[in-house]
């Protein structure tokens, strides 16, 4: 079986002042139809990777990678109008931050149906239909209502939703959600993900899930790769991450401060410059 | 200290005084700008342009103001005279090199004059606000809607032609826009939490304005004035066409150019030479513009 | 291009303030108004050195005491409203210039008519016109004023219908003509255009261009563009690389008259150095004459050192002066002048500022430092009539074609006290008290001898060219340039304004 | 006395139509020494509180008092109050002048409050965040998020204040360097003999760092309690409740 | 100005929109009014003597004295503008001394000429230049962006009647693509009956094509040298808001969405700019309308910036005041109109 995903020695490289600046420095992985988790620091690469992938890196950047595989297609080896027919298709990305992701003079009603009109040829009152009904499926009750506002009228949570609702509306194949859930009230959270957990449960939707949440990540995901600087340090199982081994993971799980009982002081995480150097972690 | 020594000096991370990090701060945008090849040659015009007006004397083949009326309207490529003469037969070369003189005083004065008073009218306003704003903001509307021209000649018509007084009277005209922009800027940075922490140190609205607000507002008020260069060398050109600018026979390019434009069907050359002095300035201070919003936009430092 | 019966000329219009013939005062608007009105004697545009001829009066008869000139009127005139043209209307446009007391009154008061005695002094009688004056005046110096603009007959049913508030007709009349020219005024828009049409009744007979537009093009390039298109008939003011830029083209002739003002500057005798003889001297030695009219002004000035226009009655043609370095520096030496340092005023036209640059230049040979101060016409005037300029260089144009025009303004001056207040006159502008020249040009007027008095005013400009403060520099030329098949046009040379009625294509 | 009083605080802003009240009859007391936190959902007035405190909110009625004493209507205060009452924002990002190096916001601070002596103060702050003094002179650019929010600190600590105000001082920073963070204050706490005032939404933070806690929805405090009831999951009010039972995290159902 | 207690009174007498517009109102009348005292005070002040305008060179001190007084010059300067106020706000800008008939009839024959012409420049301005914007944004730093850049800049440095006498020449006097100075030929004028006083407008209203070629051909040459300045302007800015939005992430989004490029250009990123351009648009038309000198006098156009400065140069200090204000009252207007559109366009201005 070929995977849905095949990545191989993905870099992402930006040219600086002070030379050329490596974000994303030789990332493998592949992903079935799953939920894979991808955490780490800020600046680590998690949304750098998500955007390589759909060759979405603005130059000066710059993306190389052995390959790209979509179900076996290269997507390096695509050519810009054919990306196009992947973007939104076939792969979708949620982006961090609803606030300045979603175009501030178009109502929402207006994104959600051109989402779906550029995929597919139904008629306007259809594309309408089908956005309520993917609004309503990421829980936002008031759905008229909200077609028929703008993105600043939203508060974040809802702005965020709305970004999962337009990326799930063309059926992708595959889904990288970056940090979808960060503005969301935990219970609205919830709900979110469990959406999330239905598409990839019954359709067979893959799932690439960047976050900042150890916790969230272990109890979501199959997988999680834990990236540092730009490199995967370690991958494991999602509900083993808790027995991860790798000492930058071990400190991002100890830094936490606990609910359930007082600590006095936290654990403060040491970096070792050697982490940042060490080949990343691949499939094979 | 070897030149790498002096470059890891200015390029680091951390620096150890303020005047390393004064100076490393400046280097970086220097580099930034360095990098940028049309701002460059922009700057090298204007570098230029100063030379020629510092060495004019040097420079300049022909007295500018030596007069010839045998010689006049001499075409392009005449011997001792690479860009012909006038129409009282003087030596276009060497006034365009002598006015290049008033060409850089004008847009230094207006450009001193106008962005301050727009600065500081626009930042108190903007910060200040309630009926402050209301005023300052009415007597800019006013500003604004005056016909420009009337402004101008009014004001050069109440105190006399001249190069100072046209000066004057195009900053008069000038200053409102950059009000409208310094005061937009000020209304986005004065609620921001770092102005709040300053204010939460019990620093006054005149220490907010000056040590805060300005230096952020100046520097897109700078890109704003180089990209203006070309229009106030223009308005002084206009002033000077309805003669009320530089008086004769300062070799100012606008006055040259109106002169010039009595014989532009059959002598094109006499107004086109300082038309193109003026076109090469103003593409130099717009490359530098460019160049400079790149620097120093915030949003551009990573 | 333009049709065969329709004249199109492009002229700058813009100083017409009004068309109300005692009103205006403008050389645009004498232009106009010159081609709508006739007057009680006039020039015959094609043969102007005859002197002014019988127009609307036919005859006229001077008195025993040289005091009234009865006028018997032409038979069979209509205006053109169809009124006929009589000694009553003649009356009346008299008076009522008079009474209306505007710009241009002074050419019909200096013979010492007032608003409360010209009923009196211009009376009807026998359905003749009867014209008294204060003193015996030369005759000729009467009837020329009377070829003046002001001396227009207007259409008194017409005028006083549009009577507004007691203005005897001025505010309609500045917009409308009423009068038994060659052609009625169809429309006058201000900055853009004049149009005429000709009057079929016109007592000379109909004039051969039906249409008259007159538009106004300010740049010379424009108009010499539309010229070569055939876009117009006539270009009247191409600058002297325009005309020489046309003049080698097909279909496009050049027609050069000699105008009546003059271009001159003149010296402030506040300025204590400028009040000694030898500086008024030497100062006229220091103007390149000949540079200036052979470059910049080529073919549009000529040189004229004297205060009459050639062509005017008594004008000379000597011109001792030309530039002399070393004989100015002597002069200012001898006067024991030096280090000069003068602001000289300038309109801001394009060759006056020219003029003043080679001044500046020739000046500053002789050691003389000259600042210029350009400003609009109304600033630097306004200055000038304040005695406040120490050099002010500009132009005078004879207002009446009589040499009295001239010679009461540059050298005639009454009272040279600040308080006087003369600021009509130049020589009061220029604190200058002209040094016993006043009685001579008064003298002149009344003389009622021809060429007597042709040789009192030949003696004055000798006087005057020695020792007065103004140095005339030069005599305008106009240059028209027009399409081949345009005849019989004239601008009206330096005594009168242009005439279209002639005109053929 | 306490060292915070809020009695019947109401905040809005806007006017008429536009009018959003903001806190609504809030009261609470700090009391010296501790450590009191404000949580609840987004929007539910938190920071304004603390704005309305140090004069940045404009429009507020009910009493506030700092160590007793009242504070004056409207937005002036006076350079007392500063010296007292000190603040740290939200956003490391958004709370340092992108053009003034660290040394320039130290000493512009201490030449507000009076001190003469800025050069070993400002190292001195720079070390009780844990700044050495290599960072003195770069530029906001040139720090982390966590760097920042250091100097943000260093900052409010430069008047030596006895009250601190903290606006969610970690959550736009990573769980690494929140640690860092939460141990400094925590020290600086003790070091400094600091009260703190502080808001968060992260129920394990607050939980972490002050005894009192206060839940806060809609501009109403719903219920003020106890740390350790906190932990016990004994919730007074039904939304502390929804609140606890969600921060839990998430089970695949 | 003094606030009036409106307390006690039931807030629904004044509904929002009302007090809204009240206040538009209200500012706008502020700022005409300040305006119209500025030009006064510029004119009175000015050492340039109205009478002189009127009653020439030659007048006697007497004449002169008369119409100084006929003038009211003799009354205090407060109690001049007072009375200059009264009759401006009875529509009587009182007599123009150049051309001896109301200002209001002057205004009304040369504003239209120069809102046709800065209208139809407006149009060729917008056309040209915001593409050319957008495409510089795109391809910044390509050739295209760099071309783009020396045209408008083309269009900044070179004097306007440098270009116009240079198109003259060439589309007029060599090619006769154009038809010449002037607003119509001569013997098309006064044929359409002055409905607007616009004769493109006129002539289309009354059907006569011929006069309507023949006007178009005459005013297409100014209006595109028009056009070319205002393009200048309008590119540029296009090009530096492009720039801000393109760097916008919603961008991203918009491709994320699989959009082709050419949609995200000008689906997402213009639909962003639309507000700002308008506010520069409204600025360089009203800029237009203010009158270019130059254009008319080298086109021969009787626009209302050759009218005001004719004016200003002559101290027809009734005509400069009537040009001033109506070009003060079209450029507060402008302003009030893009704030609306603004409003209009931009969901987040409320
Ligand atoms: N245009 C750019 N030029 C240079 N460096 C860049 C550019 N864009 C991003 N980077 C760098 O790339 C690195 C990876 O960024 P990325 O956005 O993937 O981080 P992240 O893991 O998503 O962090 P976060 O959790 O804050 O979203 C960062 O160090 C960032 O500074
Ligand atoms: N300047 C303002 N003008 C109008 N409304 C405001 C303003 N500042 C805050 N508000 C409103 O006041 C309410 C409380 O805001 P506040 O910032 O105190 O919430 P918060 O509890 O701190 O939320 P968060 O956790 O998101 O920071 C919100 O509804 C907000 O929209
Ligand atoms: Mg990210
Ligand atoms: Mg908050
Ligand atoms: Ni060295």
């Amino acid at each position: 079986m070929t995977d849905l995903l095949d990545v191989k020695d993905l870099w992402v490289r930006f040219p600086t002042r002070k030379g050329q600046f490596d974000a994303v420095r030789g990332v493998s992985f592949r992903l079935g139809r799953e939920r894979l988790g991808i955490v780490g620091e800020s600046g680590s690469g998690k949304s750098m990777t998500g955007r390589a992938i759909l060759r979405l890196i603005r130059a000066p950047g710059q993306v190389e990678a052995a390959h790209i595989k979509l179900d076996g297609e290269d997507l390096l080896q695509k050519s810009e109008v054919e990306m196009r027919a992947v973007r939104g298709q076939r792969i979708s990305m949620v982006m961090q931050d609803p606030k300045f992701s979603l175009n501030p003079v178009m109502t929402v009603g207006d994104q959600l149906i051109e989402a779906y009109r550029l995929h597919a040829k139904g008629t306007r009152a259809e594309a309408r239909a089908k956005a309520i009904e993917m609004l309503e499926a990421v829980s936002i009750r008031d759905a008229e209502r909200v077609m028929r506002a703008y993105p600043h009228e939203m508060s974040g949570g809802m702005g965020q939703r709305i970004m999962i609702a337009m990326m799930l509306i063309p059926d992708p194949e595959l889904l990288i959600a970056d940090e979808p859930t960060s503005a969301l009230d935990v219970s609205v959270q919830a709900q979110v993900l469990q959406i999330l957990d239905r598409l990839v449960q019954d359709r067979g939707m893959g799932l690439i899930f960047i976050s900042h949440d150890l916790n969230l990540v272990a109890q979501f995901c199959d997988r999680v790769l834990i990236m540092y600087a730009g490199r995967v340090v370690e991958t494991c199982d999602a509900a083993r991450l808790h027995e991860a081994t790798h000492p930058y993971t071990r400190g991002l799980l100890n830094s936490l401060p606990r609910f359930d009982a007082p600590q006095g002081r936290l654990e403060v995480l040491k970096r070792d410059p050697a982490w940042a150097e060490a080949p990343s972690v691949g499939p094979e | 200290m070897s030149g790498t020594a002096w470059r890891e000096w200015l390029l680091t991370d951390t620096p150890h005084s303020r005047m390393q990090a004064r100076a490393a701060a400046l280097y970086q945008g220097w580099l930034a700008f360095r990098s940028n090849t049309l701002a460059m040659f922009g700057l090298g015009i204007l570098v230029f342009l100063l030379a020629v007006a510092a060495f004019a004397p040097v420079i300049a083949p022909h007295d500018p103001y030596y007069q010839d009326l045998a010689n006049r309207l001499q075409p392009l490529g005449t011997e001792g005279h690479s860009l012909g003469t006038d129409s009282l037969g003087r030596d276009i070369l060497s006034r365009l090199i002598y006015g290049s003189r008033i060409t850089l005083y004008i847009v230094a004065l207006v450009a001193l004059i106008a962005p301050v008073a727009g600065l500081i009218v626009g930042t108190v306003a903007g910060y200040v606000g309630g009926w402050v704003d209301m005023v300052l903001m009415r007597i800019t509307d006013i500003f604004l809607a005056f016909p420009r021209l009337v402004l101008a000649l009014a004001f050069v018509a109440a105190l006399g032609a001249g190069i100072e007084n046209a000066v004057l009277a195009i900053s008069l005209t000038a200053w409102p826009p950059y009000a409208r922009i310094a005061r937009a800027e000020t209304l986005t940075i004065r609620n921001s939490d770092y102005i709040s922490a300053v204010r939460l140190q019990g620093a006054g609205p005149l220490r907010i304005i000056t040590k805060h607000i300005w230096p952020l507002c100046i520097s897109s008020l700078i890109v704003r004035v180089t990209l203006d260069m070309a229009g106030i060398i223009l308005a002084a050109a206009g002033l000077g066409f309805l003669g009320l600018g530089a008086q004769p026979p300062s070799p100012e390019w606008g006055a040259m150019i109106s002169e010039g434009r009595r014989f532009i069907l059959d002598h094109w050359w006499v107004a086109t030479m300082p038309g193109l002095a003026i076109f090469t300035v103003s593409l130099a201070f717009n490359l530098l513009g460019d160049g400079l919003r790149d620097v120093l936009d915030p949003k551009s430092e990573k | 291009e333009t049709p065969a019966n329709m004249l199109v000329i492009a002229t700058r219009i813009d100083d017409i303030t009004s068309l109300d013939p005692a009103q205006s005062f403008e050389f645009s608007g004498g232009d106009v108004i010159r081609n709508l009105y006739g007057k009680l004697v006039n020039f015959d545009p094609l043969n102007l050195e005859a002197g002014f001829q019988p127009d609307l009066a036919e005859s006229w008869e001077v008195s025993e005491d040289g005091r009234t000139i009865t006028f018997t009127m032409r038979e069979g005139v209509n205006f053109e409203s169809g009124n006929p043209v009589t000694a009553e209307d003649a009356a009346f446009s008299l008076r009522r210039a008079v009474k209306l007391n505007l710009n241009p009154s002074f050419i019909l008061t200096q013979f010492g008519l007032t608003a409360d005695n010209v009923d009196e002094m211009i009376r009807v009688e026998d359905g003749k016109l009867k014209l008294t004056t204060d003193k015996a005046y030369a005759t000729s110096f009467v009837l020329n004023c009377l070829t003046a603009n002001i001396g227009s007959i207007v259409d008194m049913q017409t005028v006083m219908a549009n009577e507004q508030n007691g203005d005897m007709g001025n505010a309609w009349l500045s917009t409308h003509s009423a009068g038994s020219g060659a052609y009625r005024l169809v429309s006058w828009k201000p900055n853009e255009s004049v149009t005429l049409a000709a009057n079929p009744d016109f007592h000379e007979g109909a004039p051969a261009m039906e249409r008259v537009v007159v538009r106004h093009v300010q740049e010379s390039a424009t108009q010499r563009l539309l010229l070569e298109r055939g876009d117009i008939d006539i270009a009247r003011n191409l600058n002297p690389e325009d005309i020489a830029g046309v003049s080698g083209r097909d279909g496009v002739k050049i027609q050069e008259e000699l105008k009546g003002y003059l271009m001159y500057f003149s010296l402030n005798q506040k300025v204590p150095e400028l009040a000694k003889p030898e500086v008024r001297q030497a100062f006229k030695y220091m103007v390149d004459y000949e540079g200036m009219a052979n470059s910049f002004l080529k073919g549009q000035y000529t040189v004229q050192q004297n205060f009459l226009p050639r062509s005017y009655l008594g004008s000379v043609d000597e011109n001792p002066f030309s530039l002399d370095i070393e004989k100015a520096k002597a002069l200012l030496a001898e006067a024991g002048v030096e280090g000069l340092e003068l602001e000289i005023g300038v309109r801001e036209v394009q060759d006056r500022m020219e003029i003043a640059q080679s001044l500046q230049n020739t000046f500053a040979q002789a050691g003389v430092k000259l600042n210029i101060t350009v400003g609009t016409g109304a600033q630097i005037l306004g200055r000038y009539r304040a005695r406040e300029l120490d050099v002010y260089l500009g132009t005078w144009g004879p207002d009446y074609p009589d040499p009295q025009t001239n010679a009461s303004t540059f050298a005639w001056n009454a009272d040279n006290s600040d308080e006087a207040q003369l600021t009509g006159v130049l020589a009061w502008r220029n604190s200058w008290d002209a040094a016993g020249l006043t009685e001579k040009v008064d003298a002149a007027v009344v003389e009622n001898d021809t060429e007597t008095r042709a040789q009192m005013y030949r003696d004055i400009q000798a006087e005057f060219r020695e020792t007065s403060p103004f140095a005339i520099m030069f005599q305008n030329i106009e240059q028209s340039a027009m399409s081949e098949n345009v005849a019989n046009f004239t601008t009206g040379q330096a005594i009168m304004d242009a005439a279209y009625w002639e005109v053929t294509k | 006395m306490s060292a915070l009083s809020f009695k019947d605080l109401d905040v809005w802003f806007g006017e008429g139509r536009d009018r959003v009240d903001a806190v609504r009859g809030a009261s609470f007391e700090v009391a010296p020494g501790e450590s009191f936190g404000l949580v609840g959902e987004s929007g539910s007035g938190k920071s304004t509180i603390m704005r309305a405190l140090t004069g940045l909110a404009p429009h507020w009625s009910g009493r506030m008092a700092v160590n007793g004493r009242d504070v004056p209507p409207g937005k002036r205060r006076d350079r007392a109050f500063y010296k007292t009452v000190q603040m740290v924002f939200q956003d490391p990002y958004a709370s340092l002048h992108p053009r003034q190096s660290v040394d320039q916001v130290l000493s512009e601070t201490l030449y507000l409050h009076g001190f003469r002596d800025v050069e070993p103060r400002i190292e001195r702050l720079l070390d009780d965040v844990g700044l050495g003094p290599t960072f003195r002179f770069r530029y906001p650019h040139q720090l982390s998020g966590g760097q920042r929010q250091r100097v943000a600190i260093a900052r409010a600590l430069a008047p030596e204040p006895a009250i601190l105000l903290l606006d969610e001082p970690t959550s736009a920073l990573d769980v690494s360097v929140q640690a860092e963070i939460l141990n400094l204050l925590t020290d600086l706490r003790t070091e400094h003999d600091l009260t703190f005032l502080m808001v968060s939404h992260d129920l394990a933070v607050v939980a972490h760092m002050c005894e009192r806690i206060a839940v806060m929805r809609a501009g109403e405090i719903v219920e003020v309690m106890g740390v350790d009831e906190m932990r016990a999951m004994r919730p007074g009010h039904p939304y502390t409740q929804s609140l606890l039972e969600a921060s839990l995290g998430y089970h695949r159902g | 100005m003094a606030d009036r207690k409106t307390e006690g009174r039931p807030r629904a007498l004044f509904p929002r929109w009302l007090l809204r517009s009240g206040v538009t109102v209200g500012s706008i009348a502020v700022t005409m009014l300040g305006l119209l005292f500025v030009t006064f005070m510029i004119g009175r002040v000015m050492p340039v003597d109205p009478v002189l305008a009127i009653v020439g060179d030659r007048a006697s001190a007497e004449v002169y004295q008369q119409v100084y007084e006929r003038l009211g010059l003799d009354r205090p300067l407060i109690v001049q503008f007072a009375i200059y106020l009264g009759d401006v706000v009875r529509g009587d800008f009182g007599m123009s001394i150049l051309t001896a008939r109301p200002v209001a009839e002057d205004i009304a024959r040369v504003f239209p000429a120069t809102l046709e012409l800065a209208t139809l420049g407006t149009v060729i301005g917008v056309a040209f230049g915001v593409p050319l914007g957008v495409v510089a944004a795109v391809r910044r730093g390509s050739w295209i962006d760099q071309i783009a850049r020396v045209v408008a800049l083309v269009g900044y440095s070179m004097p306007i009647f440098w270009l116009g006498l240079m198109g003259l020449l060439i589309f007029y006097g060599i090619l006769g693509w154009v038809g010449g100075p002037g607003r119509v030929s001569i013997f098309y004028a006064d044929m359409v009956p002055p409905v607007t006083g616009m004769i493109l407008v006129d002539s289309a209203l009354d059907g006569n094509w011929t006069v309507f070629r023949d006007a178009l051909s005459h005013i297409v040459l100014p209006a595109a040298l028009l056009g070319y300045y205002s393009l200048a302007y309008i590119s540029r800015m296009t090009r530096s808001f492009m720039l801000e939005q393109l760097s916008a992430e919603y961008v991203t989004t918009a491709r994320v969405k699989g959009m082709s490029e050419w949609a995200v250009i000008w689906g997402h990123a213009f639909r962003n700019i639309r507000v700002q351009l308008i506010t520069v648009v409204a600025l360089s038309y009203a800029g237009l309308l203010e009158g270019s000198v130059l254009t008319e006098i080298i086109f021969s156009w009787p626009g209302i910036g050759s009218y005001i400065t004719t004016a200003l140069l002559s101290a027809d200090m009734n005509a400069v005041l009537g040009g001033t204000v109506v070009v003060g009252l079209v450029f507060v207007l402008l302003n009030v109109a893009s704030d609306l559109l603004y409003k209009f366009l931009d969901p987040r201005a409320k």
